[in-house]
C-alpha cells in the first residue's frame, strides 16, 4: 500500500471511478449533478465542475474526463436509468447514480423489468455491464423519503447483485468489481458513512462479490450484519467479550447474491444466530438469511435465529425518533436477550 | 379574479414577509447547528406561492415541493408548528416526524411539500379529480420547479388534467436552475410554458419577481379552472436568493449581466413599491404588517425551541390507520 | 347464501366492486380500459363498454355507473396511480387497477415514497382508503414480463397491506374489506385463478384481513401456502395422508401483515413447516415466515423449515420451462424430502 | 436519403409480404391453440416498418413494442428463429425463453420487442447515447405506439434526446387505439407529431399506410441524425388489421365513414400498385417476391413444428453472465 494516510470512503469511491475511467473507455458515468453547472460560463471556462454529486463524491471527475463521461441528466431518472440499460446492453459500461434509493420508485422498471431480464428473456445473448451507484440509510435526518434502504428489495430480483460495503477498502475494491462485472451490480453507500477513514491502497484492486467477511473470529454466537450495522455488530461483541461471550462477527458485504457458505459455517460452528440489518423488517435480507439458516443449519442451532431490523414504519425526522428507529447495541442486546442469556451461563 | 383591496394586498404582503423572515431564521438556525437534515428555502420567491394562493380559498388544495415553506405560509398554514415541524418537535404540524421536507396540513389544503421532485403531479391530479367527482368548485395548485418539469409524470399528469378537464393550475417556478443545474441545458424547450400546446392548454410566461403580473396570470388560470374550463400553465420566472439546498455554496452562480440583474431584484420591495404607489396600503400599513411578520416568525423560533422532542411513542405511531 | 350456483372469482371480483359502488358512492374505479372504448361513438349510443378490463373483470360496471365512476386512463402509470392517493388523501376512496404487478416499476413511488408514507409524515392526519387491484402468477404464458408475483415485495412496505385471495368467497369478502380498509391495501389477483369457481353469496359481507385459513387440519406438518400454491399444498397434504402423515394446511391469504398467531400455533403443534411460495426465492414472504418462526417458534422445531418457491430467475416463455418454474405437488415433495421423509418412520 | 431501386424496392416489398404472411400464419395457428401467451399481430402496419428500417444498416439499431414482429422482420431478424421463439422452442432467437413479446436479436440490432408499453424509449437513449459516444454515424429508430405517447418516458426521453442530439429518430405508429382507447381520448394533444415542438425538435405526421410518405419523412430523419443533426419525430397513421392481441374481439371499431375507409386501405397492396407504376419493380418480380415471402414462413411454420422444446437445464441458465 502505497499511500501514507487514510483516506474517506468518499474520496475512495471518488478513487475507484477515476481509475476504473481510466482503465476502460467505455466507463462512464451519468446521473443528477454528477458534475453540475452544465451550460455555466464561468464553469466552462474555468473547466470547473459545480458540485461532484449532491455529496461532492464525484468532484473533480468531470474536469479530468470531460462532460461525455461525467454526463449530468435532466431529473428523469426512468430515461436516465434506462438509457444506461441501453448503453451496457449495447457495450459500453454505464455507471449511473441514483441520487438517493428512495428514488427506486421512478425508475425500477429499468431493473426490474429491462436490465436485469434482458439475458434471460433474450436467451443468453445479452450481457449487462452496469452498475448502480446510489445511497441509502438512515441517521442522517433526511426523513422518510431520502432515508430508506432498499438493498434488499432490489437483491430479491433475479439477475441483480447488490454490494453494501462496509470499510473505505471494500469500498474502493468492490466498485472496481461491480464495474468490471457483466451484471447489473447495485452498488449501495450509506450516506452516513462517507466521513468514516480507513486504509486503502493507491493502487487499482479488486474486492470478489459475494464474499462475507469475518471481521472478528468467535466461538459462541455468530453475528451477521450489513453495512454500518457492522458496527453496532462490533460493539456488541465487545460488550459480550467483556462478559466471557465471543461473537463472531461477520461483514455480509453482499447482499445478493449473499454468501451462505460462510454463514452457515459460522453458525455450525457457533449454534447461534443474531443478524442486523438497517432495512424495515420485513422480506428483507436478514430474513432470507434466518430462512435459509433455518433450512441447511437447523441441526446446528441451539436457539432462535434473532434479526435486528428497523421497526415497520418509514423512517422518522425527529432525531429522538431516528436514533430509535436504527438498531443500536443496545437494542440488540435487548432483543436478543433470549440467546445472550443463555450464554453468559454456559460461559461463566 | 378580484382585484386586491388594502385588506387582501396587505394580507398578501404580510404572507411574503413572513415566508422571508422565517427562511431567514431557518438559515440562521440552520447554520448553527440546531435545525437537521436539509432545507431548502424559497427566499426569493416569494411573489409566486403568495400571489397565486392569494386566488384560493381554504378549501381550494395545493401540491408543493422540497422547496416548501412558502407554498405552506401561502396556503395558511400555522408558523409555529411549520417551525417546531423543521425542528422535530411533538408540536410540529406532522408532529416532528415529517420534518421541512414532508410538511402537510390537510386542514389548510396543504397536500405536502414533497421529497420526491414531481411528486406533486399525480397527487393534483388526484386531489383535482376529486374536485370535479364531488362536483365542487374547488382547485388545486400544483406547484412544481424547472428541474420537476422533466420528470415523466410531469407529462402523464399534464395530459390527464387537458383530457378530463381539470380544474388545476400548474405554476412552474422556474428559478433559473435544478440543483446546479440551468434549464437552458436540462430542457429542450424555449419556455416551459410552450410546453403546454402539446396539451392544448393555455401557457403563460411571467415575471415571477413581479407579484401583480403572477396574480394576473394565475388569477385567470384559477376562474378558468372553478367554471369548468380546464387546466392552465403559468411559467413563472424567478430565481432562489440562497443555495439550492442551506450549505450549498452556489458556485454555479449566473454569467450574463442581465441574469444577474435579474437575480438581485427583489420581489419583496417590488410589491412593496407597487402598492404603496397604487395605494393599497400605506407606509405606516406596511411598517406594521413587516413587524407582525417579524413578531410571528420570532414566536415561532421561541415556539419550536420551547417545544418537547416527540415520545419515544411516536415512532411506533400513524404507520396504519384503523 | 342466496345464490344457487358456483360463480368464477373473476365474477366474484366484478360482484364485489359493483357492491361496494353501490354502496358508496366515494367508490370509483381507475385503470387502463376497465370500459375500453371511451368516445367511440357506437359504443357510447349503446351505454357499452368494450372490454372491462384487459381480463374483462370489470364489464358491465361502466354501463352502470357511468365513465366518472369507472375511469379509462391513459397508460400513464405513474400518475393515475399517484392520482388515486391524491383522490384518497383527500376522501375519495379510489380502486385503481395496475393491470399486471409487473408494471409496479412504472409506478412504485405512488405506494413507496407517498401513498404508505403520508400518514406517517404527516404526523397521523391523512388516511389512505386506497385498495390497489393488480394480477400476479406465472402459468399464463405471459412471459417474463406479465407473470411475475410482487406481492412480497409490496408486502415489504410498512403502510401497505397486501391480500392474495386464493377461493372465490375469500376475493369476494377480502376485497369489500380492502375498500373498507382507511390504508393502502393491494389487493392481488392470481390470473390463472380466474376460471376457478366456487360458491359464493350473493349478500354483501366482508372476510378479514389479516386471518390466516386452515384449509386442512393435521397434526404432523405444517403447510403454509399463498394463492394458488394453497391447491398444491392440498395435493401434498393428499399425497402425505395416504402415506399416513397428516399435514395442516394454511391458506395464508393476507400477505402483509401476515397472520402469525395462527402459523406459529401450527407449527407449535406440528413442529414441521414447509412454505410455499410462487414469488421469486429471495426476500419473500417465505422467507419471513420462516425467518419468524425460527425465531419465535424454534423450540417447537422438530426439523428444519422448507420454503418451495420459484427459483431465481425470470419468467421463461416456453410451456415445459414455465411449468417448471412453479412449485408443484412434486418439486414440494422433493425438496422437503428431509423433513417429509423423517415423519413417515413416525407414523407408520 | 437514397431513392429506391428494383433492388431496394424488391427487398422492401418482400420484407412487408413477410411480415405479412407471417403474421396471418401466426393468427391461425394461434387459434388453433398451437402457440401459448399474448401475441400482438402487425398485420396492416408494415409500411411503416419496412420503410423505416430502409433507412438502417445492420449496425443501426431498433427498439420495439409488444407489437414487434413486424419490427423483428424489417430489421433483419430469422424468420425461422421468430417463429420457433413464438413457439417457445430452443431454436428461438431467445431459445424459447423470451415468447413474441421479448424477441431480441442484437446481432441485427434489434434491441428486444417489449413487454412494457413506453420501455423502448430509455433503451433508444441509451443506443443512441452509444452512437454518439463511440462517435460511430449509426442511429437509432424508436418505435412506440400512440398509447405509449402517454407514458411519462415519451417525454423524458424525447427531451434528452433533443439536449444531446442525439442520433435517434422516434417513430410513432398511430393505430388508432391503445388497446380498446383511441388517442383522441387518451391524447390531449391534436397530432402526436405536433409534441415535437415541446422539445424543438423537427416533427412530422404522415400517412401510414402510404410507403412512400413513411420512406421519405424517416429517410430525411435518418439523414439529419446520422449527420449529427439530432433526433426527430415522425408520427405515421395506420390501422392494425386484427385485434390488439389475438382474441380481442374489438368490439370498438372506427366509426366515421373516413375512419372505415382508412382502415380497409392495405398498405402492401398500395406499395405493389405504386411500385409497378414506378417502374421499381415488374409483375413478374412482385409475384415471385410474394412467393418467396410465403415460403420463408411457410418453412419457418416448418422448422418451429419441427424444432425440440428446451430442456429442463435452460430453466436455470442465463440469468447470470459470468
Ligand atoms: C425523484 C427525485 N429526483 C431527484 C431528487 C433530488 N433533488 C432534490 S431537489 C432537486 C432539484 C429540483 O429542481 P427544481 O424542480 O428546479 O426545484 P428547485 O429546487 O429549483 O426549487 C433534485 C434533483 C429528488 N428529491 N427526487
Ligand atoms: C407499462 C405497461 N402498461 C400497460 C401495458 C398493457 N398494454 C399492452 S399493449 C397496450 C396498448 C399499447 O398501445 P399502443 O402504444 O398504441 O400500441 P399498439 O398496441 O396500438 O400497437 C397496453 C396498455 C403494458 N404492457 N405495459
Ligand atoms: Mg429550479
Ligand atoms: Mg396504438
Amino acid at each position: 500500500m502505497s499511500r501514507k494516510s487514510n483516506i474517506t470512503f468518499m474520496q475512495v469511491i471518488n478513487e475507484a471511478l477515476d481509475q476504473a475511467m481510466a482503465k476502460d473507455d467505455r466507463v462512464f458515468l451519468m446521473g443528477e449533478d454528477l458534475a453540475g453547472g452544465a451550460t455555466v460560463k464561468h464553469l466552462a471556462e474555468a473547466n470547473q465542475d459545480a458540485w461532484g454529486g449532491v455529496f461532492g463524491v464525484t468532484k473533480g471527475l468531470m474536469p479530468k474526463y470531460g462532460r461525455q463521461r461525467v454526463i449530468d441528466t435532466p431529473i428523469s431518472e426512468m430515461s436516465y436509468m434506462g438509457a444506461a440499460v441501453g448503453a451496457a446492453v449495447t457495450g459500453l459500461r454505464p455507471v449511473p447514480e441514483l441520487m438517493f434509493n428512495d428514488f427506486i420508485g421512478y425508475c425500477l422498471d429499468t431493473i426490474l423489468a429491462q436490465g436485469s431480464k434482458m439475458r434471460y428473456m433474450f436467451g443468453g445473448k445479452a450481457s449487462m455491464p452496469l452498475t448502480v451507484r446510489t445511497t441509502h440509510g438512515a441517521g442522517a435526518n433526511a426523513a422518510a423519503q431520502h432515508s430508506g434502504s432498499y438493498y434488499g428489495l432490489l437483491g430479491a430480483i433475479p439477475g441483480v447483485k447488490v454490494v453494501v460495503p462496509t470499510t473505505p477498502y471494500d469500498a474502493k475494491g468492490l466498485l472496481l468489481a461491480a464495474i468490471e462485472d457483466n451484471n447489473i451490480v447495485v452498488f449501495s453507500e450509506d450516506k452516513t458513512l462517507y466521513g468514516v477513514k480507513g486504509p486503502v491502497p493507491e493502487e487499482y484492486y479488486t474486492v470478489p462479490i459475494g464474499k462475507a467477511q469475518i471481521k472478528r473470529a468467535g466461538t459462541d454466537l455468530t453475528i451477521v450484519a450489513i453495512g454500518k450495522m457492522v458496527f453496532v455488530a462490533q460493539a456488541v461483541a465487545d460488550q459480550l467479550a467483556k462478559e466471557g461471550v465471543e461473537a463472531e462477527v461477520i461483514d455480509l458485504v453482499t447482499v445478493a447474491p449473499w454468501d451462505q457458505a460462510t454463514v452457515l459455517q459460522s453458525v455450525q460452528k457457533t449454534g447461534r444466530l443474531i443478524i442486523i440489518d438497517e432495512a424495515q423488517p420485513h422480506n428483507n435480507t436478514a430474513t432470507d438469511i434466518a430462512a435459509v439458516v433455518a433450512d441447511q443449519a437447523f441441526d446446528y442451532l441451539d436457539g432462535p435465529v434473532k434479526r435486528i431490523t428497523a421497526p415497520n414504519t418509514p423512517v422518522p425526522f425527529a432525531t429522538n425518533l431516528e436514533q430509535l428507529y436504527l438498531p443500536s447495541a443496545q437494542s440488540v442486546l435487548t432483543e436478543a436477550q433470549e440467546i445472550i442469556t443463555d450464554l453468559k451461563p454456559i460461559k461463566a | 379574479m378580484k382585484a386586491l383591496t388594502n385588506e387582501t394586498a396587505k394580507a398578501a404582503y404580510q404572507k411574503m414577509n413572513t415566508i422571508r423572515d422565517f427562511e431567514e431564521h431557518v438559515r440562521k438556525i440552520f447554520a448553527a447547528g440546531v435545525i437537521p437534515g436539509f432545507v431548502h428555502l424559497y427566499a426569493g420567491e416569494e411573489a409566486i406561492a403568495v400571489a397565486a394562493c392569494a386566488h384560493l380559498n381554504q378549501q381550494d388544495y395545493i401540491t408543493s415541493t422540497h422547496r416548501g415553506h412558502g407554498h405552506c405560509i401561502a396556503k395558511g398554514c400555522d408558523v409555529n408548528g411549520m417551525m417546531a415541524e423543521i425542528y422535530g418537535k411533538t408540536t410540529g404540524l406532522c408532529k416532528g416526524k415529517g420534518g421541512s421536507m414532508h410538511i402537510a396540513d390537510l386542514d389548510q389544503g396543504m397536500l405536502g411539500a414533497n421529497g420526491m421532485v414531481g411528486g406533486g403531479f399525480p397527487i393534483a391530479i388526484g386531489a383535482a379529480l376529486r374536485q370535479q367527482y364531488l362536483k365542487t368548485d374547488r382547485v388545486v395548485i400544483c406547484f412544481f420547479g424547472d428541474g420537476a418539469a422533466n420528470e415523466g409524470a410531469f407529462h402523464e399528469s399534464l395530459n390527464m388534467a387537458a383530457i378530463w378537464k381539470l380544474p388545476v393550475v400548474f405554476v412552474n417556478e422556474n428559478n433559473g436552475f435544478g440543483e446546479a443545474t440551468p434549464p437552458k441545458y436540462a430542457s429542450a424547450s424555449k419556455t416551459f410554458a410552450s410546453r403546454a400546446a402539446a396539451y392544448d392548454m393555455p401557457g403563460e410566461k411571467v415575471d415571477g419577481k413581479d407579484f401583480m403580473a403572477v396574480y394576473n396570470a394565475v388569477g385567470q388560470a384559477v376562474d378558468r379552472a372553478r367554471a369548468g374550463e380546464g387546466p392552465s400553465l403559468i411559467e413563472c420566472q424567478t430565481y432562489r436568493t440562497y443555495g439550492h439546498f442551506e450549505g450549498d455554496e452556489q458556485t454555479y452562480k449566473f454569467d450574463s449581466p442581465e441574469e444577474i440583474a435579474f437575480a438581485k431584484r427583489d420581489d419583496i420591495q417590488e410589491f412593496r413599491a407597487y402598492a404603496l404607489k397604487a395605494n393599497l396600503f400605506t407606509e405606516a400599513e406596511a411598517t406594521a404588517v413587516e413587524d407582525q411578520a417579524m413578531a410571528a416568525v420570532q414566536a415561532a423560533v421561541q415556539f419550536a425551541e420551547d417545544s418537547p422532542l416527540p415520545d419515544a411513542q411516536a415512532l411506533y405511531e400513524d404507520v396504519y390507520a384503523d
